[in-house]
């Protein structure tokens, strides 16, 4: 049986290093904290790692399927005798699975941190910032209520805006943070509306409850979801196509996917952490933990959820090869990815071989934060020690450093699915599954994988390669590659970059917890690793040394490239409907209406009473024979009124 | 328990800054008792508590009732419930804060404690007390406090701001005292609301009186459209009036309108609630985007607040149980964030002599405390989980949902979309002061909060965090008491 | 005899007193810094003494009657007088005749004891006469003014064309009834266009005296010319009197005749509350701002009176009582003022506070008892008037007066902000006051705020 | 010759009484308004007589009051003109439009 106390520490303890950090760290322990922040996430590292051997090899299987465990579960604020956000943990494959990456990855960047952040003037605040990112992450990962969901995953958003806004006083950092969070922030509202919506129907906020009452056809709950519809959907499709909107949103989804690049301004590490190991994943993770919902009742959102994942991977995966911030690359690529894993689920259905793409969608997760969190470190180092983002200042570093050289190149191939390294693996089987499903999807996947290899070995040659030796040594400063608190992150993840891809997968993880083994058909596997070695092949051509092909491809594709270097226009959509409509055409209104309507109506009537009472001063003329008037007159008024009208 | 002690600790409090000798004296004592509340509303959350867990169901506790003005029928009765114990608390909290911030105030700083402490008293009162007639007083009480603290203290244009607050209450009191005057002839010639609450009312009557006694009291929070006191007022008056006026003047409107108009008058409450869901849903998004616009740290706040009131408005008239539950949360979790907000800005205006947003910028460098209570604050503005504002509205837009029929949903759907707006001005405010480059160099020299501000700041966060991380007791204490007028609404 | 004694106690003792200072006045005389102190105290054992041994009866056939209520409310009048004498002691010591204006002031309070105890047409006629025209006599007492004299002739002139009015509805009222005793009259009114005629000759008269809108012009100039003892005697105590006995009157004689004065009462009590408050708006003289604030005052108490009840009458003396504190210490402040600067004008009073914690504090709870605001008395006052009001369900009556208070706050307010926010930068000086003045003005003070506080007082006068 | 009726009576009451009542209201000079007030009086005075003498003959009530009114007004005329003579003092004249100082 699961440990609560156990499982309970992996969050508190990054929890517990966060409030010692930020309430001390500026003052009492600035060099120590480093330490103690990575100390204590080894600690829930570890714990991670035991309750993972301990679920999968020892209490986790019962006769042959992996069960789900709510081994704690606290009432946290009750709405009503049956609906109530309670805190919980939940101990189920992905949920395990997730565990270990978010734990592994962090534990590397922050030992990463150690060296790459040294000498920063808030290096205890970052570290508490981590802190609070981890333990966010993971109570995330573990929440066993739709609401504790939505609580941690709005925590996840401010820690990544506060990590995103670490150089404070760099405008771009702060626009971009501002961005990320609002972004998201628009797309939790469908997420938010979308659990009042389902929460409606099926009375509680509890995953188990939840998704046993929605997936039950013949339950009432279903059956009053189904009968009340909007704008011809049922209401349980907007619920459930809401919180995908959510999920998009935090995942970088077309086209609310803008968020991503920019946040690209925080910590290179930072990036390795949230923006391309955990944090982007929530959305994914959030569909697979919803999976039965989706697939069972409302196949059409799935439907959705794989197009828009297709979507985002190819244009994703265009723009990307134009870019030549490589961090923007890399980001848009972690977008390119997650569109995998999105259209895996798509077109994945609930148990079985059918499940298949459910499998695979985790499966790429895990490999993809192996290899893409060592991309982003090793972009640190080329960062770290060429002081720039910028493709143009680098090239040639092979030699200057030789482990990130050899760490980049791992997880090139990996990312590029050559085989045997792990994105190989992964890949496949998404193709497979959508190969098996939706032919469109499997085409666009494809193109997708080329383009993939193209422009990671084109970010590959340009740094390593390309120029000659030392041109940028002026830009270089003279202390190295960073010490082995870099280094060691870098050839740990590098190893599970090459070897993730050997773990029997689908043994652990499926839609219905029953083993899925995955056969593997050469013949299948030619087409995506002919591509991928073209798109090698490519780059090799192009960027291997400096040359002006790329110069003359970009104009011969001209209008194309152009708007891919653009990133297609969107930000700039995004930013004429803030600026223009909303701050113009709503908010100035709505303001100018406050002081001048309204208000103006308040001022109205108190300048009205003056002017009244400056009219009728007449009356009080001072001639005593004129009061006597009026007095008469009165007496007249009064003797007509009550004599004669009223009587 | 007994309740006196509630209006006799400030009172004497009051009284013995009037007779101190000197300024150190005043402030010294005002604090002192100031602590003193906030001791004695603590003990009375416990006592309250203890009551309840040896199961005393009675609606009230610590009842007490003494004779005036007997020819009338009034009487001095008072007893508390869990809405008036959570305003207490909040009342305490506010006013200690309220205290604190104010230490540097050099001019008349007798008068202006002793306005201070009777605002508190006026609330203490307002609180506790179950006759309409004296709870009317308090409520009046507090007008004059309000309008000298503005007019006196205040900056910009002050008094333009003073008189407009004052007589847009006293309009407010008028709807109120008729609609008192009504309830009173009608249901035989009492003002105690627990006779009147077991009165039959016709329902004819009810839906003459319920729309006075509402806007009146919806005036003192901010109903649309009779919120224009709010951004002048607040922007006008010294920090902590404006911590009073938003943590707790805003708080005795919305209490009336739940107490008195919606448990007295049920019929009356049905028959308006889509009008006040109306009012209250445009006030919340209008609100937000008005705040879009402002320019100066106090309108921002203040606009703000007018849209965070109209959630506990929604919430009341959506008239399921969560949604009042959420409403009275709101309204707490409101008192402790604004009046923090406007400690912060007030301790920011003291240093940069700017409120204007533009002029500000990387604050985050010179006063690295103040900057992350800032951020703190408006991460709660903007509701962020584990921080009040979270709970009481998601507990509002629950209860909300529980209303299935479409003029429900969309006025719910337009209050959620508020959070993005609100997302939007919190960030940018944020980003502009505390984030960012020093725009001004006069600012570099500026130095971190004193140790007075310190302890105000902290007072307040911990009220926040304890409403964000453990919604339970506050729950606890609001919950059933909703439940009770949520039976009379539905007839139970 | 002894009946006689008893039940004429508050006249007589005043009667003695006003002997007194006439014979002082016939004999050597005496310098005014003995004189004043020795009435002051002659008026507190005056107060003191309207205290005890009051009993209930009638004499001289029914013309003069007496009765616990009475007698409270001649002694709300004694205080007012006591008041009056100590805060406007500055102006009295200079005033050359200090005993003639006490001689008038008394015999004018004296008319109104018997205007109060009269039971019948002649008697009150009489009395009626008795405290109006000593008041000309005292508005022209600034002999030199000449607005003091303007003042005095407009006052004698109009309550001259008033009394002519009123005994043309009293002859007109012994026409159809053949009697001039009140109860009798009470007895015999059936409604007819006659005496429904005669009414309205009869309310205007009162209507006059009380300054109700229209018959009000008076007023106002009246206060402005006249020195502020006088002024402060006429918007208090002849207010109050005529107040009393327009209530007994309406009540025991006119009942017959409600649905024409109820109506009646109404209409003019919305007219004086409007039109008094938007005329003080406009006021800049302290004196006349009063004057018109006392107007709209007026208009409040016509709402009680409107509820033709007991619980009308006692909210009536109850205001009347709170309105003596309040107003008076508006004066008080006022006079002290005047005297020592000679300014008048609200301007003048900026930056008060500065210089005179002390008569600010005091003027502002004075102002704020009139608006009606806690927790000062008036708030009291002003609610149960309206209360009163609202027992005959006529909401819109009350909202209207409800809402007359925002207006009548603003101006209120306006005298407050002079004193305590304005700039000026030529405050009045640090004035002395004198120890009459500050006791009479802690007197006020006290009873602002205990009047409300000390509910036992309204209940007491309820039970009367 | 026969004897006058109580209405021709009460008809030159009331004629006097508006007398009066015009005299008051245009007349500019001070005494001169004092005397229509008189004459206002004096139409009280014949209401009251002539109800006394034709319709409530057995009490004396209105003879009285006659008398008392009569009392009155001297007393009231001697004030006035006390006060029109002190204003005279000061502004010397008795016209009513030279006292309008006091006004609004």
């Amino acid at each position: 049986m699961p440990n609560a106390t156990n499982i309970a520490l992996i969050p508190l303890l990054p929890l517990a290093g966060f409030i010692l950090l930020g309430l001390f760290g500026r003052k009492y322990i600035k060099n120590g904290a480093g330490l103690i922040g990575t100390a204590l996430l080894l600690g829930s590292a570890l714990l991670a790692l035991y309750t993972a051997y301990d679920y999968f090899f020892v209490y986790g299987k019962v006769d042959g399927v992996y069960q789900q465990f709510v081994p704690l579960k606290i009432t946290w604020l009750a709405f009503s005798k049956e609906l109530s956000i309670d805190m919980g943990l939940v101990i189920d494959p992905i949920s395990v699975m997730m565990l270990l990456v978010v734990t592994f990855v962090s534990l590397m960047v922050h030992i990463y941190s150690l060296g790459y952040m040294k000498g920063e003037e808030r290096f205890p605040t970052y570290y508490a910032f981590l802190g609070l990112f981890t333990f966010s992450m993971l109570g995330l990962v573990l929440a066993s209520n739709i609401f504790q969901m939505y609580i941690f995953w709005e925590l996840v958003g401010v820690s990544s805006f506060l990590l995103i806004g670490f150089y404070y006083d760099k405008p771009s950092a702060v626009a971009a943070s501002k961005k990320a969070f609002i972004v998201t922030r628009f797309a939790d509202l469908g997420f938010l509306v979308g659990i009042l919506i389902l929460s409606y129907f099926s009375g509680s906020f509890d995953f188990q409850t939840l998704i046993a009452r929605l997936t039950s056809p013949e339950s009432n709950e279903v059956k009053n979801a189904v009968a009340s519809t909007f704008l011809g959907a049922s209401a349980l499709t907007w619920g459930a196509a809401l919180i995908f909107i959510g999920g998009a949103g935090k995942s970088a989804m077309f086209p609310l996917h803008i968020w991503l690049p920019d946040a690209m301004e925080g910590p290179t590490p930072v990036s390795a952490l949230i923006h391309a190991a955990t944090m982007v994943v929530a959305g994914v993770y959030l569909v697979a933990r919803l999976f039965p919902v989706f697939s069972v009742t409302t196949p059409a959102v799935l439907e959705i959820i794989g197009w828009v994942g297709a979507v985002s991977a190819i244009i994703a995966a265009v723009i990307a090869c134009t870019q030549t911030d490589i961090k923007r690359v890399l980001a848009y690529s972690t977008m390119s990815q997650i569109g995998y894993m999105m259209f895996a689920l798509g077109v994945s259905s609930y148990g079985g071989e059918a499940g298949l793409g459910y499998t695979a969608s985790m499966f790429h997760l895990f490999t993809h934060a192996m290899f893409k969190a060592l991309l982003f470190l090793g972009a640190g180092a080329v960062i770290h020690y060429v002081h720039s983002n910028e493709m143009k200042d680098m090239g040639g570093l092979r030699k200057k450093l030789p482990i990130t050289h050899f760490t980049f190149l791992v997880a090139c191939l990996a990312i590029a699915g050559v085989p045997p390294f792990a994105g190989f693996f992964s890949k496949e089987e998404i193709l497979l599954a959508a190969y098996n499903s939706n032919t469109a999807i499997y085409w666009i996947a494809l193109i997708t994988s080329g383009l993939t290899a193209f422009y990671m070995f084109r970010l590959y040659f340009t740094i390593f390669w390309n120029k000659a030796q030392g041109e940028h040594s002026a830009a270089a400063n003279k202390h190295g590659e960073g010490g082995l608190v870099m280094m060691l992150p870098l050839v740990l993840l590098a190893v599970g970059a090459a070897g993730a891809g050997f773990i029997p997968f689908g043994e652990f993880v499926s839609t219905d917890g029953k083993a899925l083994e995955s056969h593997f058909h050469l013949s299948f596997s030619l087409a995506p690793v002919a591509l991928g070695l073209a798109g090698i092949l490519a780059a090799l051509w192009m960027y291997a040394k400096a040359n002006d092909k790329p110069a003359r491809l970009a104009a011969s594709l001209g209008g194309l490239y152009k708007a891919a270097y653009h990133k297609f226009y969107i930000d700039e959509l995004y930013l004429f409907i803030t600026k223009k409509v909303l701050f113009n055409l709503v908010g100035r209104p709505a303001a100018w209406f406050d002081r001048n309507i309204v208000d103006g109506l308040m001022n109205l009537t108190g300048n009205s009473t003056v002017l009244v009472s400056e009219g009728i001063k007449k009356f009080q003329s001072g001639k005593v024979q004129q009061y006597a008037i009026f007095f008469l007159g009165a007496v007249v008024l009064l003797a007509v009124l009550f004599i004669y009208v009223w009587r | 328990m007994n309740l006196l002690v509630l209006i006799g600790a400030p009172l004497l409090t009051a009284l013995a800054v009037l007779v101190a000798r000197n300024k150190q004296q005043v402030k010294w004592i005002s604090l002192a008792g100031s602590f003193l509340q906030l001791g004695l509303a603590i003990a009375l959350l416990l006592a309250f508590r203890q009551e309840r867990a040896a199961n005393n169901t009675a609606q009230m506790l610590f009842e007490q009732q003494y004779k005036l003005f007997q020819s009338l029928h009034i009487s001095f009765h008072f007893g508390v419930d869990g809405i008036s114990v959570a305003m207490i608390l909040l009342t305490s909290f506010v006013v200690v804060a309220g205290v604190l911030v104010s230490w540097n105030v050099e001019k008349m700083t007798k008068e202006f404690y002793f306005l201070l402490l009777l605002l508190g008293l006026g609330a203490y009162g307002f609180f506790i007390s179950l006759d309409l007639f004296i709870l009317f007083f308090f409520l009046e009480i507090s007008v004059i406090p309000k309008y000298l603290l503005i007019g006196i203290w205040g900056s910009g244009k002050k008094e333009y701001s003073a008189n407009k607050l004052a007589l847009m209450l006293m309009g407010g009191s008028a709807l109120i005292l008729v609609g008192m005057l009504g309830l009173y002839f009608t249901a035989g010639n009492s003002f105690d609301i627990m006779t009147l609450s077991k009165a039959t009312i016709t329902p004819e009557t009810q839906h003459i009186l319920f729309p006075l006694l509402f806007v009146g009291f919806g005036v003192f929070t901010a109903l649309f459209p009779l919120h224009t006191w709010v951004p002048d007022g607040h922007s006008s008056a010294p920090t902590a009036g404006s911590m009073f006026l938003a943590g707790i003047s805003m708080k005795l409107g919305g209490y009336g309108c739940l107490r008195v108009a919606t448990y007295l008058l049920p019929e009356g409450a049905k028959e308006y609630a889509t009008i006040i869901i109306v009012l209250s849903a445009i006030a919340i998004l209008y609100g937000a985007f008005a705040t879009m616009m402002q320019k100066d740290l106090k309108y921002i706040n203040a606009y703000s607040s007018v849209s965070h009131v109209g959630f506990s408005l929604l919430g009341i008239g959506m008239l399921t149980q969560t949604a009042i539950t959420g409403a009275l949360m709101q309204m707490v979790s409101h008192g402790v964030m604004t009046a923090l907000f406007f400690a912060v800005i007030g301790m920011i205006y003291d240093r940069t002599h700017t409120r204007m947003v533009a002029d500000m910028g990387g604050l985050m460098k010179q006063m690295p405390f103040i900057s992350t209570v800032f951020f703190i604050v408006g991460l709660c503005s903007l509701g962020l989980p584990g921080l009040s504002g979270f709970v009481a509205e998601m507990t509002v837009f629950v209860g909300s949902w529980q209303n299935a029929d479409a003029f429900h949903r969309v006025a719910t759907l337009a209050a959620a979309m508020s959070i993005v707006v609100t997302a939007v001005y919190i960030l940018r405010a944020i980003g502009r002061t505390v984030m960012g480059p020093n725009t001004n160099e006069a600012h570099l020299v500026l130095k971190d909060a004193n140790w007075n501000e310190k302890l105000a700041a902290i007072l307040l966060v911990a009220g926040i965090l304890a409403i964000g991380i453990a919604p339970g007791w506050l729950n606890d204490l609001l919950r059933p008491a909703a439940e009770v007028i949520m039976n009379r609404i539905t007839g139970q | 005899m002894n009946e006689l004694l008893t039940l004429m106690k508050s006249e007589l003792v005043l009667t003695g007193i006003i002997f007194l200072l006439l014979f002082i006045k016939i004999g050597k005389g005496m310098k005014n810094e003995t004189l004043l102190p020795l009435v002051q105290v002659l008026l507190l054992v005056n107060f003191i003494f309207g205290f005890v041994l009051n009993k209930e009866g009638r004499l001289f056939g029914d013309m003069f009657y007496t009765t616990s209520l009475i007698a409270f409310q001649k002694n709300i009048l004694n205080l007012g007088v006591y008041l009056i004498s100590l805060l406007c002691t500055d102006w009295l010591k200079k005033t050359p005749h200090l005993p003639e204006f006490f001689l008038l002031l008394l015999s004018a309070l004296l008319g109104m004891f018997f205007m109060i105890s009269s039971a019948n047409l002649l008697i009150f006629y009489l009395s009626l006469e008795l405290a109006s025209i000593p008041v000309a006599a005292m508005a022209n007492f600034d002999l030199d003014k000449k607005r003091s004299a303007e003042g005095a002739m407009k006052m004698i002139l109009s309550s001259a064309f008033s009394s002519g009015i009123l005994l043309f509805g009293i002859s007109l009222v012994y026409g159809s009834t053949g009697t001039i005793s009140l109860p009798e009259i009470a007895g015999r009114l059936d409604g007819s266009t006659l005496q429904v005629l005669a009414f309205i000759f009869f309310f205007a008269a009162f209507a006059f005296k009380l300054s109700i809108v229209p018959f009000h012009l008076w007023t106002a100039d009246v206060y402005e010319g006249s020195p502020i003892a006088t002024t402060a005697f006429l918007s208090v105590i002849s207010k109050g009197s005529v107040a009393f006995i327009f209530m007994t009157m309406l009540y025991r004689v006119f009942q017959p005749l409600l649905d024409t004065w109820y109506p009646m009462l109404v209409i003019l009590s919305i007219a004086t509350m409007v039109i008094g408050n938007l005329f003080a708006l406009r006021q800049q003289n302290i004196k006349r701002f009063l004057a018109f604030s006392s107007i709209a005052q007026v208009g409040f108490i016509l709402v009680a009176v409107s509820s033709n009840d007991h619980m009308g009458s006692t909210a009536v003396i109850y205001f009347v009582l709170v309105y003596i504190f309040s107003n008076l210490a508006a004066f008080g402040v006022a006079s002290v003022i005047a005297e020592q600067t000679g300014k008048e004008r609200i301007d003048d009073f900026k930056g008060f506070y500065k210089t005179n914690p002390f008569l600010s504090w005091i003027l502002a709870l004075a102002l704020f008892s009139l608006a009606g605001v806690p927790p000062t008395a008036g708030f009291f006052g002003k609610l149960f008037l309206l209360t009163a009001g609202g027992a005959r369900a006529a909401y819109w009556f009350i909202t209207v007066a409800a809402l007359n208070m925002i207006i009548s706050l603003y101006y209120y307010l306006r005298v407050v902000r002079a004193m305590f926010m304005d700039k000026n930068d030529t405050p009045i000086e640090p004035l002395k006051i004198s120890a009459p003045v500050r006791l009479g003005m802690i007197i006020c003070g006290a009873g602002i705020i205990l009047t409300g506080l000390l509910s036992w007082i309204y209940d007491y006068i309820h039970s009367l | 010759m026969m004897e006058p009726g109580l209405y021709h009576i009460l008809f030159i009451s009331t004629a006097l009484f508006f007398t009066g009542v015009l005299g008051f209201l245009t007349r500019r000079n001070l005494i001169t308004m004092l005397m229509s007030i008189e004459l206002i009086l004096n139409s009280v005075n014949l209401n009251f007589i002539a109800f006394n003498k034709y319709i409530w003959p057995g009490r004396m009530d209105g003879l009285f009051f006659t008398l008392f009114i009569i009392a009155i007004a001297a007393a009231e005329a001697a004030v006035a003109i006390a006060i029109i003579i002190n204003l005279y003092r000061s502004s010397q004249s008795i016209d009513v439009n030279n006292a309008e100082d006091l006004k609004y």
